[in-house]
């Protein structure tokens, strides 16, 4: 199994940015830092996606003059891409979120918002 | 032989619309009376009219629409039913008539008649039920709607008692629909029309599970002890409800219910086989006697009414659960013996309240020099409880004693006995009360209640008396029962 | 038209409606109500083109830009996407609601922007439903759920910004379990259509696969608010614009569930696990949703905050339903998905009512409503003895589907479950009736007050029709439903 | 405490987590099912059938061109949903949130005025080029519209919103941030209407041009629909105070 991880440590680094994300997301009390604990797992998820379509000793995957084979799979490229653009929108609404938390609480720290309530 | 018609399904339709128009064009007092007392005519018309057809075995059935693939929602006048039927409707017109009296100074009665009416229209449909299912929904149907009128008073006391009504009646509602779901998942129908349709290879103890569960639920609205708590509760509601509905309508659905489940569902032959069928016989035998013993405390005129219904609804029980022929017929006829009595007596006990204001019987000492009339009727209802020949409730004993000897179990008829001299002890002291033990020093004038409230009650007696001497009234004969007896064990 | 571009259509013009509610709606969303009215009526005018052609012919796809599957995108119409009607009902409804309660309720800047999101909410949630391809879903899943964050805030309260954070941070961390599972299923099949990912699934590594089941499950769980992962539900969707609250509690959390069909259209086809452990510990928590969530739901006041409690007791019922993976069962779960749906709208939309009428939304302030306002407290509590399963309305026949499931999968003490949990749930729908009818009113100008306008009173009997409609011509559903249930059961070979 | 049990819980969820990673296809293999599904037709096809060099645009705009589609409509769904925070709320807020503040706005030094200015043509130039270059070379709409976003916000942030938004006429502006979505909607149309499938391209191979034009089309709308929808987002978040 150990040989097997090193083969796919990609893939372990993901899971371990993944963990390091959630972490912050539960643990944090600043609002913004949450969130940034969010786009840590996205990239973590994202940056497993696109290990999955590498391939020893791949090419971007642009046909033209001097392309040569092997290319790297597209899919997960092309995935990611709409991915990322999902993850920025959600992270504009969130801190439109937090701007506004802001403006009316004069505080973005979770525990301090709790008593508010 | 049955006959596609669309009387069974027009009878609590007409109670349905009549709910409609009252609460649309209610407020007017006129149109409110126009309808409620029109559609308890027409509705009494129509179920009379099939009455001639069922003597003759015809069956009246009426397939609306299906709920599910399988199971629809489906309208059946065999026998049962109709006796069921003839018994509300008759009643429902009279008590239309009392209400009108009786609710004269009350609030919201767009309200009351709206769901009086809603009321009488499901219990229709509890007798027509064709399926289970349809039972089970006008079952619940009916819970829901009661709960309005028993909470009409909208005192603190009257929504406590609501809700205990409805704790009691939702769990069991929740009994039968359990009941019903293993009930088709057993026999893969859900059908009324035969006489059981379970069988025994589904093994002995499960069947057991599922009576206990069945006569749980149904038993809930028919107060076996120890599920009889709602009922002496809901005695705040007004009168007219607790006449029809306490006394007919929903403790009547629960006994008709239970009728169904031992004769329908499972059959004679497959009970035979399960001893739990004896237990719901010892079960009612101490429904009987012990809710006598409660009676005899009661000093409220209409609690002690309605620990004698807990008591009387049992007859009908253990009339089912000897198996026999003539516990059945007993059991059948006594849906209608117990109807007229109790509800003579509610009319009576509501007759007093409105007239003298008296709710308590230690106040109603000479009262039948004040209400003559009112206390006649009184009295023919108290002897037919008792059981004294030539009135309503000695039929029933009769054959339930007879009953009871079929079977071989021959303890039951001690039973009657104790039953007898149990009624005696708390029927009689009133009569005492009423005749015998004029206050000393006042004058008693007679003061009469109003037409509205007495004329109906009268004509409550008049079929008592008449129960008792010819087994069977204009439109209720006796032969009706008998054929639901017949048919039932496939004689 | 052809079926593919009716299915084409289903999304694309409530989408093209969508972007071009700011541009035609006007400075202030003057004709955005107009404008996003007529764009429903179109789609549902389509959708109902589309359950007649899936129940004429079964189901159907679109291949989007011509390519086959798996090499394109496929649009798959089955039985499970026939909710693209509730969607578009429930849609249309919701709107021609919002007209006088969002110009009431809702700063009046926001109004173009209110229709933009609602119609993106839709698109998102026809889209979710039809799609045949696994990234697809995840987009329209996004779609949804963004709109759906936003509109929650959109009120502008200070407890509406906060849930609907709470809402976004839950939310997106869903996404994200759901994105990572499609990666690994990719991974595995290398392909992201789901009929094919399904064929191709079979053989492969299991432990993977399982943890991409365990990660779809849990990432769609949230998002329908299983317990314990409903903490989000009860803030967002009680402080929410009434309209809104309908869609996220009668729509938005049944994509969850309608998600996790997908789920087992993928594994029970493709066999490679055995699921019986996870529908143990669906049927489970279903159970303990619906306790939960009736529990809570009777220490509350406000009025919508008690609907939104009794959503996850719902949706308990659904999952149990799933997870007994008996045919009665999953028919009975599909159903409710729709049933519900009309039944939490209903809801929904007359507290909305009562509380856009009288200004109220506490259930002791609210009494005697019921004299002012006989339409909209009728619709409730027809609303209200739905929801409980009382016959003859739409709860009812969900209920005794899924019990009768739990009875025919050999675990009747899961039926015995749902039937006393629905006692519960009446518990505190009987304090709602009795406030409204039966209590003296604690605000005597509330007798005053006047019955609803119609296009807030018209949606709410609608949907109260519909409760009893469905209840008493549940076949028709039910029979819908059921060649789908038993491709997915007969796919389980069983 | 909290912290404690959290990175306990976490490490417990990792282990099957990474039990499931070393079960996966080895990385970087040429023989995973991913490599050899549906990867291999892209790359050898994608070209010609459908239109671009750059096979990642191929899939991006042509194979899977309805993700994007359900994409760009993400980026107008954040648009709204900015909106639907931030615009102005009740009374007492609208100070705060969309009228300019009291203060006013710090002066720019000249240099750096200057500076943008010399800059952004270029910037727009490259812009343009990342845009139209993205069917041959990485780039594409997407990239080219945050670059000319950039941009919008640079030069708000240096020179004023009221420069900046003379490149979107109030009159068109709403038109300019549903681009990206009108253009899928009219291409998408457009080949249903003339192919009998949404977003279907002319599959002739003679018509290569076409498929590369409508890819062009597609990225400009793209372009032009990201760099608005950036641009608004910023100035709505207060950007330009």
């Amino acid at each position: 199994m150990i040989v097997h991880l090193w083969q796919n440590i990609d893939y372990v680094a993901s899971v371990v940015l993944f963990c390091i994300g959630l972490y912050c997301v539960i643990t944090k009390n600043n609002l913004i830092k949450k969130f940034i604990g969010l786009n840590i797992m996205e990239t973590s998820v994202f940056a497993f996606i696109v290990a999955l379509g590498v391939v020893d000793g791949g090419d971007a995957p642009i046909m033209g003059a001097g392309a040569r084979a092997p290319f790297t799979n597209p899919i997960p490229q092309a995935l990611i891409l709409t991915g990322i653009v999902v993850a920025v929108s959600t992270t504009a609404l969130a801190l439109s979120l937090v701007i506004r938390i802001y403006q009316h609480c004069g505080t973005i720290e979770a525990d301090e918002l709790r008593e508010m309530e | 032989m049955e006959v596609t018609d669309i009387r069974p399904i027009l009878a609590p339709a007409i109670s349905f619309a009549c709910t409609g128009l009252v609460f649309l064009m209610g407020r007017s007092t006129f149109w409110r009376r126009f309808w409620s007392l029109g559609a308890a005519t027409a509705k009494l018309v129509v179920v009379m009219s099939m009455l001639p057809g069922t003597l003759k075995g015809t069956v009246y059935v009426f397939k609306l629409l299906d709920f599910t693939p399988g199971i629809g929602l489906g309208f059946r006048a065999d026998a049962l039913g109709m006796f069921f039927a003839v018994v509300s409707s008759t009643l429902w017109l009279i008590t239309t008539i009392y209400a009108i009296g009786y609710m004269k100074p009350e609030h919201a009665k767009v309200r009351f008649f709206g769901f009086f009416a809603l009321c009488v229209s499901t219990t229709i449909g509890i007798a027509f039920a064709e399926n289970l299912l349809t039972l089970f929904l006008f079952y619940e149907t009916l819970t829901i709607c009661t709960y309005p009128l028993v909470i009409h008073e909208e005192t603190p006391e009257a929504m406590k008692a609501g809700r205990k009504y409805l704790t009691y009646t939702l769990i069991g509602g929740a009994f039968v629909l359990l009941g019903s779901i293993v009930t088709y998942q057993m026999a893969g129908t859900l059908t009324l029309s035969k006489p059981g349709i379970l069988s025994l290879s589904s093994g002995v103890g499960p069947l057991t599970w599922l009576f206990i569960a069945l006569v749980a639920g149904f038993g809930v609205k028919a107060a076996i002890m120890p599920l009889h708590g709602w009922l002496p509760s809901a005695m705040v509601a007004p009168t007219p409800v607790s006449a029809l509905l306490h006394a007919v309508a929903v403790v009547k659905a629960g006994a008709f219910g239970l009728l169904r489940v031992i004769y329908n569902v499972y059959g004679v032959e497959l009970l035979k086989n399960l001893p739990v069928i004896n237990w719901l016989a010892y079960l009612a035998a101490f429904t009987i006697l012990a809710g006598s013993f409660i009676a005899i405390y009661q000093d409220n005129f209409k609690r002690r009414l309605a620990y004698s219904t807990v008591s009387q609804l049992s007859y009908i029980i253990l009339g089912a659960a000897l198996l026999t022929p003539y516990g059945a017929t007993a059991a059948i006829a006594h849906i209608a013996n117990q109807a007229f009595a109790k509800i003579t007596m509610f009319f009576v006990a509501g007759s007093i309240q409105r007239t003298t204001g008296k709710t308590q019987i230690h106040e109603l000492a000479g009262i039948g020099y004040r209400m003559p009339f009112t206390m006649a009727a009184y009295t023919v209802a108290a002897l037919s409880f008792i059981g004294v020949p030539l009135f309503a409730g000695f039929v029933t004993k009769w054959y339930l004693s007879l009953g009871a000897l079929q079977s071989g179990q021959w303890w039951f008829v001690l039973v009657m006995v104790a039953s007898s001299l149990l009624n005696a002890a708390y029927w009689l002291p009133i009569i005492y009360l009423a005749w015998f033990k004029a206050p000393p020093g006042t004058r008693l004038e007679l003061h009469e209640a109003s037409p509205t409230l007495l004329l109906p009650t009268l004509l409550c007696a008049v079929y008592v008396i008449l129960l008792g001497l010819t087994t069977q009234v204009p439109g209720l004969p006796f032969s009706l029962a008998q054929a639901a007896v017949k048919f039932v064990f496939g004689m | 038209m052809t079926p593919s571009s009716l299915l084409v259509g289903i999304i694309v013009v409530p989408l093209a409606g969508a972007v071009l509610t700011p541009v035609i709606g006007g400075k202030a969303g003057k004709h955005a109500w107009t404008w996003a009215t007529t764009v429903m009526v179109a789609t549902s005018v389509i959708a109902a083109a589309l359950v007649n052609q899936v129940a004429r012919t079964g189901p159907f796809s679109a291949y989007l830009g011509g390519w086959e599957r798996p090499y394109g995108i496929e649009l798959r119409f089955d039985e499970f996407s026939a909710s693209v009607a509730v969607i578009c009902l429930l849609g249309l409804l919701a709107i021609v609601f919002s007209q006088k309660y969002a110009a009431k309720e809702l700063p009046p800047a926001r109004l173009g922007t209110y229709y933009t999101l609602l119609l993106l909410n839709l698109t998102g949630m026809l889209g979710f439903v039809v799609t045949g391809d696994l990234f697809n879903l995840f987009v329209f899943m996004e779609i949804l759920s963004l709109s759906g964050y936003a509109l929650v805030a959109i009120s502008g309260e200070r407890t509406a910004e906060m849930a609907a954070f709470k809402y976004l941070v839950m939310g997106a961390v869903s996404s994200l379990l759901v994105l990572f599972a499609i990666g690994l299923l990719y991974a595995l099949t290398g392909s992201l259509n789901m009929a094919d990912i399904s064929d191709r699934l079979t053989g492969s590594a299991e432990v993977p696969a399982m943890l991409a089941l365990a990660l779809l499950t849990t990432g769609f769980m949230v998002k329908a608010a299983l317990f314990p992962l409903h903490v989000w539900l009860p803030d967002a969707h009680a402080i929410a614009p009434s309209p809104v609250s309908a869609i996220l509690s009668g729509l938005v959390v049944k994509t969850g569930l309608l998600g996790m069909i997908r789920v087992y259209q993928i594994y029970y086809g493709a066999k490679v696990l055995d699921l019986s452990s996870l529908n143990t510990v669906l049927v489970w928590l279903g159970a303990i949703s619906i306790v939960m969530g009736a529990f809570f739901a009777i220490f509350q006041e406000d009025i919508k905050m008690m609907l939104a409690y009794s959503t996850i007791s719902n949706i308990g019922y659904i999952v149990m339903g799933l997870g007994l993976a008996s045919q009665y069962g999953i028919i009975g779960a599909t159903v409710h998905i729709f049933n519900h749906a009309l039944i939490k709208a209903t809801l929904f939309l007359g507290a909305g009512a009562l509380i856009y009428q009288t200004g109220y939304r506490n259930l002791s302030d609210l009494r005697g409503v019921g004299r002012s306002m006989p339409f909209t407290t009728a619709a409730i509590s027809v609303g209200a003895i739905s929801i409980v399963g009382m016959p003859p309305t739409a709860g009812f026949l969900c209920k005794w589907y899924i019990a009768l499931g739990a009875v025919q999968a050999g675990h009747p003490v899961f039926g015995v479950a749902l039937v006393f949990g629905a006692l519960f749930i009446f518990v505190y729908y009987i304090r709602m009736v009795n406030s409204f009818y039966f209590q003296a009113p604690i605000h005597p100008e509330i007798l005053e007050v006047k019955e609803a306008p119609l296009t807030m009173l018209a949606p709410v009997l609608i949907l109260a029709a519909l409760c009893l409609a469905m209840g008493l011509l549940g076949r028709i559903p039910l029979s819908f439903i059921e060649p789908a249930v038993t491709r997915l059961l007969g796919t389980l070979g069983g | 405490m909290k912290r404690a049990l959290t990175a306990a819980f976490l490490v417990l969820v990792s282990l099957p987590l990474l039990y499931a990673m070393s079960q996966l296809p080895q990385h970087g293999s040429a023989t995973s099912p991913a490599y050899t599904h549906i990867a291999p037709r892209y790359l050898e096809r994608g070209p010609e059938e459908a239109g671009a060099e750059n096979v990642v645009t191929d899939v991006i705009l042509n194979y899977r061109g309805f993700d994007t589609n359900g994409e760009v409509t993400v980026i107008f769904t954040s648009l709204a949903a900015v909106f639907a925070v931030l615009l102005a709320g009740r009374e007492g807020d609208e100070r705060s949130a969309s009228e300019p503040r009291a203060r006013t706005t710090p002066e720019v030094s000249p240099v750096a005025s200057f500076v943008v200015r010399l800059l952004s043509p270029f910037v727009a130039i490259f812009a343009v080029y990342v845009v139209m270059n993205g069917h041959i070379s990485p780039g594409g709409g997407f990239q080219g519209g945050t670059v000319f976003g950039a941009l919008l916000i640079l030069a708000t942030v240096v020179l004023g919103k009221a420069t900046a938004e003379k490149l979107q006429p109030a009159r068109i502006r709403g038109l300019l941030q549903a681009a990206a979505p009108l253009t899928f909607i009219a291409v998408g149309v457009a080949g249903l209407i003339m192919f009998g499938d949404y977003l279907a391209f002319p599959k002739a191979a003679a018509l290569a041009w076409v498929r590369t034009l409508w890819l062009i089309v597609i990225e400009i709308g793209i372009g032009v629909g990201g760099a608005s929808i950036i641009s608004a987002i910023f100035w709505q978040m207060g950007g330009d105070r």
